[in-house]
């Protein structure tokens, strides 16, 4: 630790906060924003790579729901007295874009800790490129690509698709399919889900092929789907791709049993899909127990606020920012190094278990350390492995009516 | 076209020659069985009444047409079916009726594009022997000065090329075709919208560089200009040839005066 | 700027957007200055971003010397970028499918993982790309080179995409090494130097580390290769070479008439500049460590068209600015956005860039650095007997009838 | 030579001119071209203006057409100030005008070239159409090609005669005859007279100096924007130093 | 499914991006550049019938399942998106002093601030009009032709403004007009022709039609932010393909363009049934003929097409 300052200001904003900052390059930083958390009543301030524009912004979209819900869970009770404040970049949903809203918020604003990105592809580059080496935290609030398993250093709230795909060859074969049909958007997520799904499926694969986002027309996937003559679809990828695959598939009159990975579920479907076109498909979401109180509760606060339904992004992203700041007021500085000690042992299995921000915020400020802190996230229980990815639960949904059901639960 | 083809064959030493040519657009016989030759050392002028064919038989020449059938022969190469620039190694530069502009370029950058072969367009050369590039450009420049001068546009020099009067754009065209310094010289009327004095004096340049070594095929509407400058003339009438002679002899032909010159002249 | 660039240029003999130009330059530097000093502005995010100022330069003087001194539209520069990034990624990435296809081959494994075999690399496929699309788009006029090659360039992103066995598919490739990984002196260069901490304004420390250290490395990379290529382009450009191909933009009957073998001229414009934008992806790799087929997508060609029409067609300082502008205007609007403003943040940056590209096309002074002086082989000019080259710009001519 | 004038001069000094330009500053950008040019132009006249490529001709003209704007000095038509009106208007105030260069409009055929010519009528198109037809033979069996097809004489006549489409009360021409055949040019200059023997006054550019004077009333001769001599083809063609400085004689 | 059933889909989609293209190519030629906010303006006329028809309803009756609504939110989203091109024409492009391509690039600030401007009050996420999606037209499935009511709405709608176009240019002389303009401004201001009048009947015109495509893209798939942007790289190959500035030619253009895009997977079938030699040009065909590469085979027919005519198919030959 070469430095001690002091500095301060760190402010949100336009100038970069706490200046210094400039170093990643480890240490250096968190000296001094660790003083900056002995003197003043400065907010705590973290980073946000988000895809507020670009192929994901229906993501981004939902991550920030989620996010000034959970902001307001946690500045209703504070840090220490001092707020948290959460400050986003555009990753254009793109490699380029996303490196770049790192390389600002890690080297210029300073943050020890980052949560960031949506797609795989983008939470990999930015590790690769920006917080590898360093010991700023970056949380990934909802890439389930597989590879991220090779990255312990990098966190994920979401869990990997790896348990979604099991689940789904499961649920498949036990439905009585030996031949299924898969079509996954083409990107790192939808790739490395399908690559598993296959390797664990026991019956034949019949159809393979990915598509393109942001298509006018599926017409011809859907089409060849039914041509390879497989009773059983499965749709590996966004809500809006296969939205638009359900309309084909209705008014062109095909039938056949639909299963689906998590990002297909959402009201957005089944509000823009005719009634009764999914019914009977199932989905496999990881989820907290949608019947535990704290869900509820998440879920009664976000449609008060929004007029909506959460979906399981926006409950990533909320967990994302509560583990952030009880790993702040666990961490004895506002420090990379420190808060990476705290970040996975205050959601961790030890401890009491709580189900809010203020619940846990509460044991810590009465003395407690981060392992007498066991959060439990609106997502699921969170805690970490040592591949930085969390224990999700599964739950399989059934549409029934134009309506997802609960139907079973399944251990990640 | 027997008869014409002999014509043709009677030159002594025809560093141009067409035979049998033929070009249509549509049912429209641009170029209609055309045979003649140009004779190495002359000026040759051609004439015909307006869409007689002539820019066409340039086009078909310098290789922007491919022909419907014969051939064009320059310096004894067979030269049809080439790229224009492939006709130009062979010696033979055009200019155009209507002035091409260049945008974005001087009076005298647009002049220096003139020269052929100059080492400055080999990439690498750039590189491995600046020297000569640079001793090279500087006698284009200076050559181009002098050309500008003697046209009387030298005060243009550094003017945008775009900028300047349809006059002086047909005066740039043909300075810049003169730089080329090539065997033939086909000039599509030089000398239309060019003021009478100025028109004199181009006169004598043209000559002058006939008298150095460069043959001349020109198209021209002004009588006075071809027929103190050319001889032959070559008549083009419908595509085809209507007759080839000494000035004064083209001037007395009937269906010369018929077809072209009118009672005007 | 401009004075860097061509130290001949004395300040009174710019033209009024030169100066202009200039003045906003050395504002603006005099701006970054003070907010390094004082903290403001992370020197390791600054040389990160000068970093990317140099990446976009060089796509602009890769494109510049297509449309700019040839009037080629060529819209697949992110394919260029594109395969140079994954040329350069693919032979020295550890996770790297190659290693795999070329197992038992001799010698191609031992060079695997070398940096600048990667850059050799990329710039071979670059070429070898460049050919393949040129030959058939190079015969079509303008516009419609323009779609052909935006066609082919979607084409090599699919290819990129789908083919998993050579390129990772959409997983792209990692595990990529700094450039100067594995040389001497450079490689361990970050790790060794020490932590510095500066403190100009009291209170306000900079602090230059490890990563500091790295990103001066790439900011000295990216310097020189567009310095060398600045250096190249600035001589042709000058030359006879440049003169037809600016013929040719204009006209190319007439380049054709003058017994210019246009078709040749315009694959030379072509390959050049295809292999300056594919420097510019080997650099992308060695700066963001990481390429994937998203990297290939149209946007990247379309800010290199920003920049290259912001900083003036034709013009070599231009793009160099250009490529400077493209960054403030991506990332400095970053900064904006942190003005808290009632709106929903999300496309407010998108707004931003819209309204910045527009207003800049509208208030901009002729192209901002267009190409005004007459290009001729500089010492011809001097040493040729011919008069000086005219102290205004072709577009910039002023004043009364005479031109005297 | 055989269109010797001998026509009396056509307007008194009397008389108000349809057209004049006084005391014209004009130019392109910032390049003044123009300088104190004064050119008027009377009821039923033809006027010639000549002089050496580069002194101005042209850019009088497109002064007179609203093409640019003068910088000093006025543009009047019948005494009123039209100096900065827009072209598309002027054409309906009844000046016709046919440029120099990129004169037609190439990618449409003949026909469509006159109707163009013919936007601002309210009637009588398809009959004013029919008579330049037929005063252009050498155009209407090409009716329906593309002007861009045209031979450079045949296009200079396409573009004559899309000018006549509107029965101009004042015809500027630059350069008719450039790049026609004597027997065209000899056309097209007796096309001119006819055209002015129906009341249209015409100001013409014109490098073919003999012709065109000879069938003038006036001439000016322009050099480096302003006008060096004025009078009548007579005065021009035999002053010496006229003749030799500008008229090739 | 059938080769006519595969033609069918075609047909609907390519109904959509001729409608998209004949726009385009109306700026192109006339205001003398590619608009890159074409995309996005047709973005703007979904939008706004979205917003119209949420007002308006169902009123009442309806013809191939759509209510009478419908056609009163496609008028609104037509007229939407001619104002919001003739401001921004009026209010940006006019004061421009730039070269086309300078326009080019202005146009895609222009889309960018369309897009976010949209992103800010409708949100990024997609949506449907409130119809309900018909089941396949009965009568054709034996045929393999999979279509329903709304798909031969869209076909009818598109062809009844084809068409009106296709009079408008013919009987009126707006199209002589606009060529004029389009071949040489000046020498149309000289003949006359009150240009800036022309210039923005074609945006009218242009950014209508690009409404009417965003409406039916709308009723066809889904409406989101970004859906215009997504289509105008196909538009641009239409366009193109096409031959730039001509009307039928862009309509040829993204006919050809629409079909080729449904057509690939039956490209495919006809790949594998092919007896091709040897082996390994076999598979790569076949694994290079495949739906991942639809856009691909699209851009990939349409240089083979400008290679044989190098000025579009409804442009004419060199020189
Ligand atoms: N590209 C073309 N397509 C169709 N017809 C053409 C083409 N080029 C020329 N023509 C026709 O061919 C004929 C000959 O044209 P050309 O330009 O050779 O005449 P010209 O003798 O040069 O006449 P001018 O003296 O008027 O320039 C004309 O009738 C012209 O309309
Ligand atoms: N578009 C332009 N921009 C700038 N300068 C121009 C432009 N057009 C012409 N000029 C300049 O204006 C001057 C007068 O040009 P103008 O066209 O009026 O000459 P002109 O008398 O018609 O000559 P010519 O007989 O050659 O047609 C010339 O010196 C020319 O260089
Ligand atoms: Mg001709
Ligand atoms: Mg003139």
């Amino acid at each position: 630790l070469s430095t001690t300052d002091d500095d301060g200001d760190g402010s949100d904003g336009s100038d970069g906060s706490d200046g210094s900052d400039g170093d990643d390059g480890g240490d250096g930083m968190d000296g001094d924003d660790g003083s900056d958390g002995g003197d003043s009543t400065e907010a705590f301030q973290i980073g946000m790579v988000d895809s507020q524009t670009g192929s994901l912004s229906a993501f981004g979209e939902r991550n920030q729901r989620g996010v000034d819900l959970a902001l307001s869970r946690v500045n209703e009770v504070g840090i220490d007295g001092r707020e948290l404040d959460i400050v986003v970049e555009d990753s254009e949903s793109e490699n380029q874009g996303g490196i770049a809203a790192a390389q600002k918020l890690v080297n210029q604003d300073g943050v020890p800790f980052l949560i960031g990105a949506v797609g795989s592809g983008v939470s990999l580059a930015i590790y690769e490129s920006v917080v590898e080496g360093t010991d700023v935290v970056q949380l990934s609030q909802n890439s389930t690509g597989l590879n991220l398993t090779e990255f312990p250093g990098l966190l994920r709230m979401s869990p990997s698709g790896r348990s979604q795909s099991l689940a789904l060859s499961n649920i498949i074969a036990d439905d009585g399919y030996d031949e299924v049909a898969v079509t996954y958007v083409n990107n790192d997520y939808g790739q490395s889900l399908t690559d598993a799904f296959v390797d664990a499926y026991d019956g034949e694969v019949v159809y393979n092929t990915p598509h393109d986002q942001d298509q006018q027309s599926y017409s011809g996937v859907i089409s060849e789907m039914n041509g390879s003559g497989a009773d059983a679809w499965l749709f590996v990828t966004y809500q809006a791709e296969f939205a638009t695959m359900v309309n084909e598939v209705f008014s062109s009159g095909y039938d056949a049993q639909f299963y689906g990975a998590d990002s297909v579920s959402g009201d957005n479907v089944l509000e823009n899909t005719p009634e009764g076109s999914i019914d009977g498909m199932n989905i496999v979401v990881p989820s907290a127990p949608v019947e535990e109180e704290n869900y509820q509760s998440f879920a009664s606060d976000f449609e008060a606020e929004y007029d909506r339904q959460p979906t399981s992004w926006a409950a990533y992203a909320y967990d994302c920012v509560i583990n952030a700041a009880l790993a702040i007021q666990a961490a004895d500085e506002f420090a990379g190094a420190a808060l990476q000690d705290t970040v996975r042992r205050v959601s961790g299995p030890e401890g009491e278990t709580v189900t809010s921000f203020a619940a846990a915020s509460e044991i810590l400020a009465d003395g407690g350390g981060p392992d007498d802190v066991d959060y439990q996230g609106v997502s699921g229980p969170i805690d970490f492995n040592e591949d930085g990815d969390p224990v999700g639960f599964l739950q399989v949904l059934e549409v029934q009516d134009h309506e997802y059901e609960g139907i079973d639960f399944v251990e990640g | 076209m027997g008869a014409m083809s002999e014509g043709a064959l009677a030159k002594q030493d025809p560093v141009l020659a067409v035979d049998d040519l033929q070009k249509s657009f549509g049912g429209l016989a641009a170029t209609d069985h055309a045979t003649f030759g140009v004779e190495r050392g002359t000026i040759t002028g051609l004439i015909g009444p307006n869409g007689a064919g002539k820019s066409t038989l340039f086009n078909l020449i310098s290789g922007f047409y491919e022909p419907d059938g014969g051939t064009v022969e320059v310096n004894g190469t067979d030269v049809t079916g080439m790229e224009p620039y492939e006709v130009a190694e062979h010696g033979l530069i055009r200019t155009f009726q209507t002035p091409r502009k260049l945008e974005g370029m001087t009076v005298r950058e647009a002049m220096l594009v003139g020269p052929r072969e100059q080492p400055g367009e080999s990439f690498h050369r750039l590189f491995t022997s600046p020297g000569t590039v640079a001793e090279s450009e500087s006698a284009n420049l200076a050559e181009a000065e002098r050309i500008l001068a003697e046209f009387e546009i030298d005060h243009l020099a550094t003017q945008p090329a775009t900028d300047i009067s349809g006059g002086q754009m047909k005066l740039v065209e043909l300075a810049r075709a003169m730089l080329a310094e090539p065997e033939v010289l086909l000039l599509d009327e030089p000398v239309a919208g060019v003021n009478p004095t100025l028109a004199k004096k181009l006169k004598s340049q043209i000559r002058r560089l006939n008298e150095q070594g460069t043959t001349f095929l020109l198209i021209e509407h002004d009588m006075e200009f071809v027929m103190d400058l050319a001889d032959p003339i070559v008549v083009l009438d419908q595509g085809h040839v209507l007759t080839e002679g000494t000035p004064e002899g083209v001037r007395n032909d009937d269906r010369v005066i018929d077809a072209y010159l009118g009672g005007g002249a | 700027m401009s004075a860097l660039t061509d130290p001949r240029g004395a300040v009174e003999e710019l033209t009024r957007p030169e100066g202009w130009v200039l003045g906003v330059s050395v504002a603006f530097l005099l701006f970054l200055f003070v907010a390094l000093l004082t903290g403001a502005l992370g020197p390791t995010y600054f040389l990160f971003l000068v970093g990317l100022a140099g990446m976009y330069a060089l796509l602009s003087f890769g494109l510049n010397s297509q449309w700019g001194f040839a009037g080629l539209i060529n819209f697949s520069v992110a394919a260029f970028f594109g395969v140079g990034a994954y040329g350069a990624a693919l032979f020295t990435a550890s996770g790297s499918p190659l290693a795999e296809l070329f197992e038992g081959v001799p010698l191609i494994p031992s060079l695997l993982g070398l940096p600048v075999v990667g850059l050799v690399v990329g710039l071979a496929v670059a070429f070898v790309l460049a050919i393949l699309i040129g030959i058939p788009t190079l015969r079509l006029r303008a516009d419609y080179l323009a779609i052909a090659s935006l066609g082919l360039a979607e084409v090599v992103r699919l290819i990129v995409l789908n083919e998993r066995w050579l390129t990772n598919g959409s997983a792209g490739v990692r595990g990529i090494p700094g450039f100067f990984a594995g040389w001497p002196v450079l490689g361990t260069f970050p790790e060794a130097m020490p932590g510095l901490r500066l403190e100009v304004i009291p209170g306000s420390p900079v602090l230059l580390e490890t990563a500091f250290w790295r990103a001066s490395l790439n900011v000295l990379l990216v310097l020189a290769f567009a310095g060398g290529v600045y250096f190249v382009l600035r001589r042709a450009h000058r030359s006879p070479w440049g003169r037809v191909l600016r013929t040719i933009r204009s006209d190319e009957d007439l380049a054709r008439a003058l017994g210019k073998d246009t078709y040749s001229f315009k694959m030379q414009s072509f390959v050049l500049g295809s292999l300056v934008m594919a420097l510019a992806g080997v650099f992308y790799t060695h700066l963001n460590l990481y390429v994937g087929p998203g990297d290939l997508d149209p946007i990247t060609t379309f800010y290199a068209w920003v920049a290259v029409i912001l900083g003036g067609s034709g013009s070599n300082r231009g793009a160099l600015f250009g490529g400077i502008v493209i960054v403030t205007i991506r990332e400095g609007t970053r900064f904006l956005n942190d003005v808290a403003l009632p709106i929903d943040p999300a496309p407010l940056r998108l707004l931003l860039i819209g309204v910045v590209i527009i207003a800049v096309m509208r208030y901009r002074p002729q192209g901002v650095l267009p190409p005004q002086r007459e290009l001729i082989w500089p010492s011809a000019v001097d040493g040729g007997g011919a008069p000086e080259s005219p102290d205004s710009g072709v577009r910039e001519r002023k004043g009364g009838g005479g031109d005297e | 030579m055989s269109h010797d004038t001998t026509r009396p001069a056509g307007a008194t000094d009397g008389a108000d001119p349809v057209l004049s330009l006084s005391g014209v500053d004009s130019g392109y950008g910032e390049v003044q071209v123009l300088d104190d040019c004064s050119v008027r132009l009377d009821p039923g006249e033809i006027v010639c203006l000549v002089g050496p490529n580069g002194a101005g001709k042209s850019t009088v003209l497109k002064t007179a057409f609203g093409m640019l704007t003068p910088w000093t000095g006025t543009v009047s038509y019948h005494g009123r100030d039209i100096g900065g009106m827009a072209p598309e208007e002027i054409v309906r105030e009844g000046i016709g005008y046919v440029p120099q260069t990129d004169n037609v409009f190439g990618s449409l055929t003949i026909d469509e070239n006159l109707r163009m010519g013919g936007v601002a009528r309210d009637s009588g198109l398809e009959a004013v159409i029919e008579t330049l037809y037929d005063r252009f033979p050498i155009i209407e069996e090409k009716r329906s090609a593309k002007a861009k097809t045209l031979s450079g004489g045949q296009r200079q006549v396409l573009a004559f005669a899309r000018a006549l489409v509107m029965e101009p009360d004042v015809l500027l021409i630059d350069e008719p005859s450039a790049g026609l055949a004597p027997n065209t040019a000899d056309d097209v200059f007796e096309d001119v007279e006819e055209v002015n023997d129906m009341e249209t006054a015409i100001l013409m550019v014109e490098q073919n100096v003999t012709k065109g004077l000879g069938i003038s009333d006036r001439g000016y001769v322009l050099d480096q924007g302003t006008v060096r001599f004025e009078g009548t083809p007579e005065e021009l063609l035999n002053d010496e130093e006229v003749s030799q400085l500008y008229l090739g004689g | 499914m059938t080769v006519i059933g595969y033609l069918a889909n075609g047909l609907v989609f390519s109904s959509i991006i001729v409608l998209g293209s004949i726009g385009l190519s109306l700026v192109y030629s006339i205001a003398d550049f590619a608009n890159f906010a074409h995309g996005d303006t047709m973005t703007i006329g979904a939008y706004t019938a979205l917003v119209t028809f949420g007002v308006v309803g169902g009123l009442g009756g309806a013809v191939l399942g759509l209510p009478y609504g419908f056609f009163l939110a496609l008028v609104v989203g037509i007229a939407a998106a001619a104002v919001v091109a003739v401001v921004t024409e009026r209010v940006i492009y006019e004061p421009l002093d730039v070269d086309s391509i300078g326009l080019l690039i202005t146009s895609i600030g222009i889309a960018f601030v369309y897009r976010a401007l949209i992103q800010i009050r409708f949100g990024s996420d997609f949506t449907r009009f409130d119809i309900q999606p018909l089941r396949p037209i009965e009568s054709l499935v034996p045929y393999g032709v999979r279509v329903t009511l709304h798909d031969v709405a869209i076909v009818a709608s598109a062809a009844v403004l084809v068409v009106g176009l296709h009079v408008l240019l013919q009987y009126t002389d707006l199209g002589r007009k606009m060529r004029a303009m389009a071949d040489n401004p000046d020498l149309a201001r000289v003949s006359g022709i009150r240009t800036r009048r022309v210039k923005l009947w074609t945006w009218v015109i242009g950014a209508g039609l690009a409404g009417a495509g965003g409406v039916f893209l709308g009723l066809f798939n889904q409406l989101s932010p970004r859906m215009g942007f997504n289509l105008l790289l196909v538009i641009f190959a239409a366009v193109i393909l096409g031959g730039i500035g001509s009307v039928y030619g862009a309509m040829a253009g993204g006919f050809l363009i629409g079909m080729i895009n449904q057509l690939t997977p039956f490209f495919s079938d006809v790949v594998e049934a092919l007896p091709i030699w040897p082996g390994w040009l076999a598979s790569l065909l076949e694994s290079l003929v495949s739906i991942e590469y639809a856009n691909a085979i699209a851009f990939v027919i349409m240089v083979a097409v400008l290679l044989v005519r190098p000025n579009g198919i409804a442009g004419e030959g060199a020189t």
